[in-house]
C-alpha cells in the first residue's frame, strides 16, 4: 500500500519533472499567448483596394461635401471634402457617424407591414410590389370618396426634386397637406418677403463680416449650416473680428464670442430695437443707404391716405436704452456701447433665429433684426444678409390636374397656414398634434418622408397620441424611428450613402449652392429610393396622377428635370451660384422697415411661455448641441458615447439648474427629481450650472429616443415631450422659447 | 531577458540590473543542485544517521 | 486519530474533525473566492469596480501589503543566519511560513489582477529594466523560489517523510547551506520591496507619490524596504500571538519574541522618522514645486483627510515603535501585540495611501477627486488568499515541526 | 537649440490646439473613434470606462452667473518627450510594451505586447491611457466598417492616442514609393486634426521651422497641460484667456500663471 502511493508520488513529481524539461509546456505556452494576441473573437478588418468617393452629406440641413474612404466595397470613414464651399474639409460629428448609420442595427432592413397593435413593434416583411399597391389602393378609395384632400405628407423641407415629387403627387391627386419640418427658415422667409418682397432665404456673408452679432442664434450649435458655421467663427477670431452673443444662458456660442450679453430669456428683440434707437438717436446709421433704398424709416402715408409712424418714431420711442435694459435686464451703458461699437464696425452683420434653428421665432424679432441690419447699411452688401431668391433649378413639366384633384386642392391647408388667420405662413407644422385632434377635418393618411414628428416636433407626447389615430400612417424611413415604429407601412428609403439626388442649396450661405448626392456604395438592404417609390404608386394610381409621372424610374426623371445642370453636377458635385445683386421688390421697390402691404414692422412681442406661475416656478428651455442631433436623423452610437457624463449619466439626462435656484428647491448635484411642464412630465437629474440664470432649468434636445437601438434608444428625455408651441400672433408659428416648469425631487 | 531578445540592449541598465539578477539565480540555482546531489551521494552512500 | 502518524513527535493536536471542520470552513471561502477569480478570468476585469482613473486598487495595494506583511521572512532570515541572531531559529520557520503565504499569495492576486494573465509571462521575456514593476516580478519571482527553499526542510521534516533517506539528506543539506539562501533572499528581498516603492515614487506625473531619491531610486525605494523589515517582524509576532491564542498554549518563548520585537521596534522607530522628515521634505520642497500644497492631497473628502497621514505616522507609527523600544513596553503582553498589530496596520495604510490616494489625488487642475469601492468580486480573490493561508497554516501546524519550542513548553503527560 | 532645421534630423510631431476656436463639439472625438475602430456600449456615460483616445474636458471659471465662462479642452496623449525621451508612462512599462520613437517623437502601445498590468494608466496624469475592460462586439453587420489600417484591440490591454501613427506609415510609403524622402507637412494629419470643423487643430512636425506648429507653440497664447511635472508634452494649447491658461497647471495661489513654463521647455 505504502509502496504505491509512494511510488505513485514519485512518478508524478518525475513526470512533472520531465514534462518540464521538454519544451512542450514552453511551447505551450507560447502558443497560448499567440492565441490571446488573436482571439477568434475580436474582429480582424478585412484589407482591400483603398479609394475615395465624393459626395454630400444630407444628414442635417448643412450639405457638407464629403470624401468617403471605401476598402473594397466597405465604407470605413467619412472626411470632409476639402477645397469644398459649405465645410472646406471639416466635417462634424454626426457626418463622421455615416458608416455607423449605413450598417447600424437600426437600419430597416425590407419593407415592413404591421401585424401587430400600432406601436407594438411586431412586423411582416413584405414585397415592395404589395407595399407600393397597398399605398396605391388606400389612396385610390379616399379618392373615390372625393376624400383625397385627407391624405397629409410630411418632409423635411419643400425643396428638392424627392419634395417636389412627392407634391406633385399630391397636387395631381388633389391634397394640399404637404406640410414641412418647422424652423427659423419659416420666419426669415417671412421677414425676407416682408422687407425685400423677394420669396427666398436670406444669405449670411460671414467671410467678410468684421462684427457678428448673434441674437441668440446657436451659430457653434447647428445653427444653418453648421461646419461652415464653425469656419466662418474661427475666421473672424483669425482676422480679430467681434463676436457678440445675445443669449440668457452661457451656450458654446456665448462662451466663444468675445462678449456674451445675458439677457433676459425671450427679450432679444427689445434689444434689437434697443440698439436700432441708439444708432439712430446718435446718427450713426448709414444715412446714405436709408435714404437711397429704404421705406418707413420715417413717416409716411399709404395707398389709402393713412398717415402711418415710421421706423424712426417706432423706435425712438419705445426703445431708450433704459427701457430696454429694464426689459432686457442688461446694463444701459453696455447697450449703448454694443450700439456704438456695432454701428461702428466696417461690415457689421446680426443674425437671429434661437438654438440650432428648430423654432421658427417670432416675424417681428426677424424684422427688427433686419431693421438693425439695414439700418447699418449691412442689407445686400458684402459682409452683410443677402437676399437668395428661390433657386427654380428643376424644370419639371406643368402638372394637369383633374376634377377630383382641382378640387380637392381648393379645401383649405389642414394648418390653416396661408388662410385668413395666419395669412403670412406657408407652413404651420409645429401644430400637428392640436391639428390632428380638432382641425377642420380629419386626416385619413399620412405619408413621411425623411422627418420623424412623434420625436422632433413640440408636444411629441400629444402628437404621438394624436397620430396613433390616423387610420393608415407610411413612414419612408431607413431607420426603425419613433415615427416608423408607429406606422402601419414602412418603405424604407435607401441612406444618403446609397443614392442619387439633388441637394439643394443650402440655408444661410452667400451663394446658392446646387449639389449631386452619389450613391457611394450599393444598397445594404432590401431598400427602395422614395423617388422612385413616389412614382410607382402615382403610376399605381392610374388615370391623371400616372400621367403626370412620365418617366420610368426616379434616375431619369431626376435627368430631366435637372436638365444641363445634372451633366456637371455628376462631374464636379456640385454647382455654384452668384451673389445676388441688391433688388427689392416690394411695393415701393425698397427695403421696407415696415411692410407697406402687410404692415408687418419690426416689433419686441413677448412670448409668454406655457403655464401657471404658482404651479410651475421655474422656465424650462431647450438647448441645443453637436453632440446630439435634434432633428429627424438620430445619434449615432458615436455621439452618444461622446456625450458628457454632466449631461448623460446612465439612463438619465442631466438638466442645468444655477445652484442659487437648486439651493431654494434643496436640490443638490446628481439629485433624480421629476420635471414637470404643462406638456408633460419626466424623470431627470439636477446638474449644479451657472451657465443658466437663477429660475432657468435647461435641458439639451436630442436625447430620450424611443425607438432604434439599445445604442441610441432609452438614454435620457425627449424636450418635445415638455415642451408646446406657442403661436407669435402675427405670423401664427412656433415662438415658444421656453415653458413653465417645476423640479420635484424623487 | 535574455540577450537575444530584441529588446535587449549592452547599456549600463541591463548590465547592472540583468548582470544582478542572473547572479542571484545563479547562486540559488547552484545551491540547491549541490544539496540535491549531495543527497543523492549521501542516500546512496547510506549515511542516513551520520547526521544525529 | 486516523492521521496520528503524521502528527509531529512530541506535541498534541486538536482531534481530526476539528481540523476538518477548520479546513472546511476556510475552503469555503476559498471557493468563494475562487468562484470570482474565475468570474475576473473568464469575463474579464469589468468584474471589478477599477475604471481607467483606477487602473491600480485594491488588489496592487493587497500585493504591497502581504509583500509588506510577508517581508518578516526576509528580515528574521538575515537576522538568524547571516547576523546570527540565533535565537530566531525558534521563530523562522514561522516567519517562513508566513513570508511564503503572503508571496504566493501575491503572485495569484497579480495573476487576477493583469488583464492578459495568459501572456503575463512577457514581463520577464519582454522585461524593461527601466521599469520599478520588472525588478519587482524578477525579484519576488526569484525571491519566492528562495521561500519555496526555506520552507522544503520543513516539509521535509514531517515524520514520514524524514523517514526517506534521501528526503532526510536533502533537508539536512539544505539547513546546511541555508544562510547562502537567506543572504540571497535578503538581496532579492532588498530590491523588490525597494522597488515596490519605486512603482510609486518614480511617478513624476503624480506629485502625491512622487520623490527625489539617489541615481534611480527615489526615497520611497528604501522607505518601502526599511518599513517591510520593521513591519513584517511585526506582523510574524502579531500572527504567532494569535496562533498561540488559537491553539491555546505558547509556542515561542519569550525571549525569542522580545528579541524580534526589539529589534522591529528600533526599525520602526528609526523608519519612521525617516518617514517623518520624507513627508516634511515632500510637503515644504517637492510639492510645491510642482505647484500643490500639503492640503491639496488631504481635503475635498473625508476618506482621505488629513486624518490618513496621522494614522500612519503617529497612531501606526510613532505609538509602536515607542512601545517596542521600551523594554516595559513590549514586555506587557498587551502592549506588545498591540503595537505588533498597529505596525503591521501602519505598513498597510501606507502602501494604500502610496497606491490609492496617488490615484484619487487629481493632477490636472480641472479634474476631480475620484473615489473607488471594490466590487465583491475583488473583495472576494482578496480574502481568498486569506482563506489560502489559514488551510496552509492549519496543515503545516498539525503536520510540521513549525514550533521547536513547542514540546518544551508543552510537554505531554503521559 | 538650434534654429535650422535639417531635413533629414529627427522629428517631433506635435500638436497645437486653438482653445478660443475649439467649440467642444465632439468632432475630434468622432473622428478619432472611427478612424481608430474604438468599440462602444449600451452605456457609454462613465467616462471612466469608455475607451475614448482623446477626451474632451470641460473648463469653467467658477465664477457665478452672469460672470461664468466655460471652455472645452481637447486631450489627446502628450506623447511626452519627458527629459530625453523619459516620458512617464514609457519607462513604467514591464513589458516593453510601449515606447518613445526618438525619431518621431511618438509614444506608441504595442497592444499584443501589453498584458494589461495598468501601470502606465497610473503614471500618465493626463488619464490619456485607457484600458479594455470589456471585449470589443460590433452590432452585427457594423464591423464591416472597420479601418483595417488600425488593429482592433483586444480585451484586457490599455491603449491610447497613436497621433494617428498609421497615417504616417501611409504617407511614408507613398513618398518612398514616389522616390521622395521627405513627407509633406500635409500629408501626415491626424484624423482629429483633419475632422475638426473649427480648424481648431494644426499638427505637424514641432522641429521644423517651415510647419505652422513651429510658429504657433511660441504664440504668448500657448502653454502646455502641467508642464511643472517635467512631462514635457507634445500638445500645446493657445487661449487669449488667462483663467483658461491657469487651468493648465498647478500653481500655489501667489504664483504667476506660467510659472515653470520654461523650465520644463528648456531641459530636454
Amino acid at each position: 500500500m505504502k509502496v504505491g502511493r509512494r511510488r505513485f508520488l514519485a512518478f508524478g513529481i518525475g513526470g512533472a519533472v520531465g514534462t518540464a524539461l521538454t519544451p512542450l509546456p514552453w511551447k505551450l505556452m507560447d502558443d497560448i499567448s499567440i492565441w490571446t494576441q488573436n482571439w477568434p473573437w475580436t474582429p480582424v478588418p478585412p484589407k482591400g483596394v483603398v479609394s475615395h468617393v465624393n459626395s454630400v452629406c444630407t444628414l442635417c440641413p448643412g450639405r457638407c461635401g464629403i470624401t468617403v474612404r471605401k476598402v473594397g466595397d466597405r465604407v470605413v470613414k467619412i472626411e470632409g471634402t476639402k477645397g469644398h464651399p459649405v465645410n472646406d474639409g471639416g466635417i462634424c460629428l454626426l457626418g463622421l457617424s455615416g458608416p455607423q448609420f449605413l450598417y447600424g442595427p437600426s437600419r430597416v432592413r425590407s419593407p415592413l407591414k404591421r401585424v401587430g397593435k400600432r406601436g407594438e413593434g411586431r412586423w411582416e416583411a413584405i414585397s415592395w410590389e404589395q407595399a407600393v399597391s397597398e399605398v396605391a389602393k388606400r389612396m385610390g378609395e379616399l379618392r373615390a370618396k372625393a376624400e383625397p384632400h385627407t391624405v397629409g405628407c410630411l418632409l423635411p423641407e419643400d425643396r428638392g426634386s424627392v419634395a417636389q415629387l412627392f407634391a406633385r403627387l399630391l397636387t395631381v391627386y388633389g391634397s394640399p397637406n404637404v406640410m414641412r419640418r418647422p424652423s427659423i427658415e419659416d420666419t426669415y422667409e417671412m421677414a425676407l418677403y416682408q422687407t425685400h418682397g423677394i420669396i427666398g432665404r436670406p444669405g449670411f456673408d460671414l467671410q467678410k463680416t468684421t462684427f457678428l452679432l448673434s441674437f441668440g442664434s446657436g451659430y457653434l450649435q447647428g445653427w444653418g449650416s453648421p461646419v461652415h458655421m464653425f469656419r466662418a467663427h474661427s475666421h473672424l477670431l483669425s482676422n480679430s473680428c467681434r463676436v457678440v452673443q445675445v443669449e440668457p444662458r452661457l451656450s458654446i456660442s456665448a462662451a466663444k464670442a468675445d462678449r456674451w450679453m445675458a439677457v433676459k430669456p425671450g427679450t432679444e428683440a427689445a434689444l434689437a430695437l434697443g440698439l436700432c434707437h441708439v444708432i439712430v438717436k446718435e446718427s450713426l446709421y448709414d444715412k446714405a443707404f436709408v435714404d437711397k433704398h429704404c421705406q418707413g424709416f420715417d413717416a409716411w402715408t399709404d395707398e389709402q391716405g393713412q398717415k402711418q409712424p415710421g421706423f424712426k418714431e417706432l423706435v425712438l420711442g419705445n426703445f431708450t436704452p433704459a427701457t430696454t435694459a429694464e426689459i432686457t435686464g442688461l446694463k444701459q451703458a453696455d447697450i449703448i456701447e454694443l450700439a456704438r461699437n456695432f454701428a461702428k464696425a466696417s461690415r457689421p452683420l446680426a443674425i437671429c433665429g434661437r438654438g440650432n434653428g428648430s423654432v421658427p421665432g417670432t416675424l417681428g424679432e426677424f424684422m427688427a433684426v433686419y431693421a438693425l441690419n439695414a439700418l447699418v447699411g449691412s442689407v445686400g452688401r458684402s459682409g452683410g444678409v443677402l437676399a437668395l431668391p428661390e433657386a427654380e433649378y428643376l424644370q419639371w413639366p406643368a402638372p394637369e390636374m383633374d376634377e377630383v384633384a382641382a378640387k380637392g386642392m381648393q379645401q383649405q391647408r389642414l394648418d390653416g397656414a396661408g388662410g385668413d388667420k395666419y395669412p403670412l405662413a406657408r407652413y404651420r407644422t409645429s401644430y400637428l398634434a392640436a391639428l390632428l385632434k380638432g382641425g377642420g377635418y380629419p386626416l385619413k393618411m399620412l405619408l413621411v418622408a425623411g422627418e420623424n414628428p412623434v420625436y422632433d416636433l413640440p408636444g411629441s407626447t400629444e402628437l404621438k397620441k394624436a397620430l396613433a389615430d390616423i387610420p393608415f400612417l407610411v413612414s419612408f424611413s431607413s431607420f426603425m424611428d419613433e415615427t416608423a415604429a408607429m406606422a402601419d407601412l414602412v418603405l424604407p428609403n435607401h441612406i444618403y450613402l446609397e443614392r442619387l439626388e439633388d441637394v439643394p442649396p443650402v440655408f444661410g450661405l452667400p451663394k446658392p449652392l446646387l449639389q449631386l448626392c452619389r450613391p457611394v456604395t450599393a444598397p445594404q438592404f432590401d431598400t427602395r429610393h422614395t423617388g422612385d417609390v413616389i412614382i410607382q404608386i402615382a403610376r399605381a394610381l392610374g388615370g391623371g396622377v400616372a400621367a403626370a409621372f412620365p418617366w420610368p424610374d426616379y434616375e431619369s426623371c431626376l435627368k430631366q428635370v435637372l436638365g444641363g445642370h445634372f451633366a456637371r453636377l455628376h462631374k464636379d458635385g456640385y454647382l455654384e451660384g452668384r451673389v445676388p445683386e441688391l433688388r427689392f421688390e416690394t411695393a415701393s421697390g425698397r427695403f421696407e422697415f415696415i411692410n407697406t402691404e402687410y404692415k408687418a414692422k419690426p416689433a419686441y412681442t413677448p412670448v409668454i411661455p406655457q403655464g401657471d406661475k404658482g404651479v410651475f416656478p421655474l422656465v424650462l428651455t431647450g438647448y441645443d448641441s453637436m453632440r446630439l442631433a435634434g432633428g429627424a436623423v438620430a445619434d449615432s452610437p458615436f455621439m452618444v458615447k461622446s456625450v458628457d457624463d454632466t449631461v448623460l449619466k446612465k439612463g438619465d439626462v442631466l438638466v442645468e439648474v444655477n445652484p442659487h435656484t437648486a439651493g431654494q428647491q434643496g436640490l443638490a448635484e446628481g439629485d433624480a427629481v421629476v420635471l414637470a411642464t404643462p406638456a408633460g412630465r419626466a424623470r431627470v437629474r439636477v446638474h449644479l450650472s451657472h451657465r443658466v440664470p437663477p429660475g432657468m432649468v435647461a435641458m439639451p434636445r436630442g436625447l430620450g429616443h424611443t425607438a432604434y437601438d439599445p445604442f441610441i434608444g432609452g438614454k435620457g428625455v425627449n424636450f418635445n415631450e415638455l415642451i408646446a408651441p406657442v403661436p407669435d400672433p402675427v405670423s401664427g408659428l412656433d415662438a415658444a422659447w421656453g415653458i413653465r416648469a417645476s423640479l420635484t425631487k424623487v | 531577458m535574455f540577450p537575444f531578445n530584441f529588446e535587449w540592449v549592452w547599456d549600463l541598465g541591463h548590465m547592472v540590473f540583468m548582470g544582478g539578477l542572473w547572479y542571484a539565480l545563479t547562486i540559488i540555482g547552484l545551491g540547491v543542485t549541490y544539496c540535491v546531489v549531495k543527497a543523492v551521494k549521501e542516500t546512496s552512500e547510506g549515511a542516513q544517521d551520520s547526521h544525529h | 486519530m486516523i492521521d496520528s502518524a503524521l502528527i509531529p513527535k512530541g506535541v498534541k493536536r486538536c482531534p481530526t474533525w476539528q481540523f476538518a471542520l477548520a479546513v472546511a470552513l476556510a475552503s469555503g471561502v476559498l471557493l468563494w473566492g475562487v468562484y470570482a477569480m474565475l468570474l475576473c478570468w473568464i469575463k474579464g476585469l469589468n468584474q471589478t469596480n477599477m475604471n481607467n482613473a483606477y487602473g491600480f486598487a485594491l488588489w496592487i495595494w493587497a500585493d504591497l501589503a502581504v509583500i509588506a506583511l510577508g517581508g518578516g521572512a526576509f528580515f528574521t532570515g538575515l537576522l538568524r543566519y547571516v547576523f546570527g541572531k540565533d535565537e530566531l531559529k525558534h521563530l523562522i520557520n514561522y516567519a517562513v511560513l508566513i513570508g511564503f503565504i503572503c508571496y504566493s499569495s501575491a503572485q495569484l492576486i497579480l495573476a487576477i489582477d493583469v488583464g492578459q494573465p495568459l501572456r503575463a509571462w512577457f514581463i520577464f521575456w519582454h522585461a524593461n529594466v527601466h521599469s520599478m514593476l520588472t525588478e519587482v516580478a524578477f525579484c519576488l519571482s526569484a525571491y519566492f523560489g528562495v521561500l519555496c527553499i526555506e520552507y522544503l526542510p520543513l516539509i521535509l521534516e514531517n515524520r514520514q517523510i524524514d523517514k526517506v533517506p534521501f528526503w532526510h539528506n536533502l533537508s539536512h543539506n539544505l539547513h546546511h547551506i541555508m544562510a547562502v539562501f537567506a543572504a540571497t533572499g535578503a538581496f532579492l528581498s532588498f530590491f523588490h520591496q525597494g522597488s515596490l516603492g519605486g512603482v510609486s515614487g518614480v511617478l513624476f506625473g503624480r506629485p502625491f507619490s512622487f520623490r527625489e531619491g539617489v541615481l534611480v531610486w527615489p526615497w520611497t525605494f528604501f522607505l518601502f524596504t526599511w518599513s517591510a523589515a520593521a513591519c513584517g517582524p511585526c506582523f510574524t509576532i502579531a500572527i504567532t500571538k494569535m496562533t498561540e491564542a488559537i491553539a491555546g498554549k505558547k509556542l515561542v518563548k519569550d525571549n525569542v519574541i522580545q528579541l524580534l520585537a526589539k529589534i522591529a521596534g528600533w526599525m520602526l522607530a528609526t523608519y519612521i522618522v525617516a518617514k517623518i522628515i520624507d513627508t516634511i521634505y515632500w510637503a515644504t520642497v517637492t510639492a510645491p514645486s510642482k505647484g500643490m500644497n500639503l492640503m491639496d492631497f488631504y481635503s475635498n473628502n473625508a476618506f482621505y483627510g488629513i486624518w490618513i497621514l496621522v494614522l500612519e505616522i503617529g497612531i501606526c507609527g510613532i505609538l509602536p515603535a515607542a512601545i517596542l523600544i521600551t523594554p516595559a513596553g513590549r514586555k506587557n503582553p498587551k502592549l506588545l501585540t498591540t503595537a505588533a498589530v498597529l505596525g503591521a496596520v501602519g505598513v498597510c495604510v501606507n502602501r494604500w495611501v502610496m497606491v490609492l490616494q496617488t490615484l484619487a489625488v487629481p493632477v490636472l487642475p480641472f479634474e476631480s477627486w475620484t473615489l473607488y469601492l471594490p466590487s465583491w468580486q475583488e473583495v472576494a480573490t482578496t480574502i481568498l488568499p486569506v482563506a489560502y493561508g489559514v488551510i496552509l497554516v492549519l496543515i503545516s501546524y498539525r503536520y510540521l515541526p513549525v514550533f521547536p519550542q513547542e514540546p518544551e513548553l508543552n510537554p505531554i503527560e503521559q | 537649440m538650434k534654429e535650422e532645421h535639417r531635413q533629414d534630423g529627427p522629428k517631433k510631431y506635435g500638436m497645437v490646439i486653438d482653445l478660443d476656436k475649439c467649440t467642444g463639439c465632439g468632432s475630434c472625438m468622432v473622428a478619432c473613434m472611427s478612424e481608430n475602430n474604438a468599440p462602444f456600449r449600451e452605456d457609454e456615460s462613465d467616462k471612466l470606462l469608455s475607451v475614448a483616445w482623446l477626451r474632451l474636458y470641460k473648463l469653467t471659471n467658477g465664477k457665478p452667473y452672469p460672470d461664468t465662462d466655460v471652455c472645452y479642452l481637447p486631450r489627446p496623449c502628450m506623447h511626452c518627450e519627458g527629459h530625453n525621451g523619459h516620458s512617464p508612462c514609457v519607462s513604467v512599462c514591464p513589458a516593453t510594451a510601449t515606447d518613445y520613437d526618438s525619431a518621431t517623437g511618438i509614444v506608441s502601445q504595442i497592444y499584443t505586447r501589453c498584458f494589461g498590468c495598468r501601470y502606465c494608466m497610473a503614471a500618465c496624469p493626463y488619464h490619456a491611457r485607457v484600458f479594455n475592460w470589456w471585449d470589443p462586439v460590433w452590432p452585427d453587420g457594423m464591423e464591416k466598417y472597420l479601418n483595417p489600417d488600425v488593429s482592433v484591440r483586444m480585451r484586457g490591454i490599455v491603449e491610447k492616442c497613436s497621433f494617428c501613427y498609421h497615417r504616417l506609415q501611409r504617407a511614408k510609403d507613398k513618398a518612398y514609393a514616389e522616390g521622395r524622402r521627405e513627407i509633406r507637412e500635409d500629408e501626415y494629419q491626424t484624423a482629429c486634426t483633419q475632422a475638426c470643423p473649427a480648424g481648431a487643430i494644426t499638427f505637424g512636425d514641432l522641429n521644423n521651422p517651415k510647419h505652422a506648429v513651429y510658429k504657433l507653440r511660441k504664440s504668448p497664447r500657448a502653454f502646455r497641460l502641467l508642464e511643472r511635472l517635467g512631462t514635457n508634452p507634445k500638445v500645446y494649447y493657445l487661449s487669449s484667456r488667462e483663467w483658461v491658461r491657469r487651468a493648465g497647471d498647478n500653481y500655489l495661489a501667489d504664483e504667476a500663471t506660467g510659472a515653470g513654463k520654461h523650465m520644463a521647455e528648456h531641459k530636454g
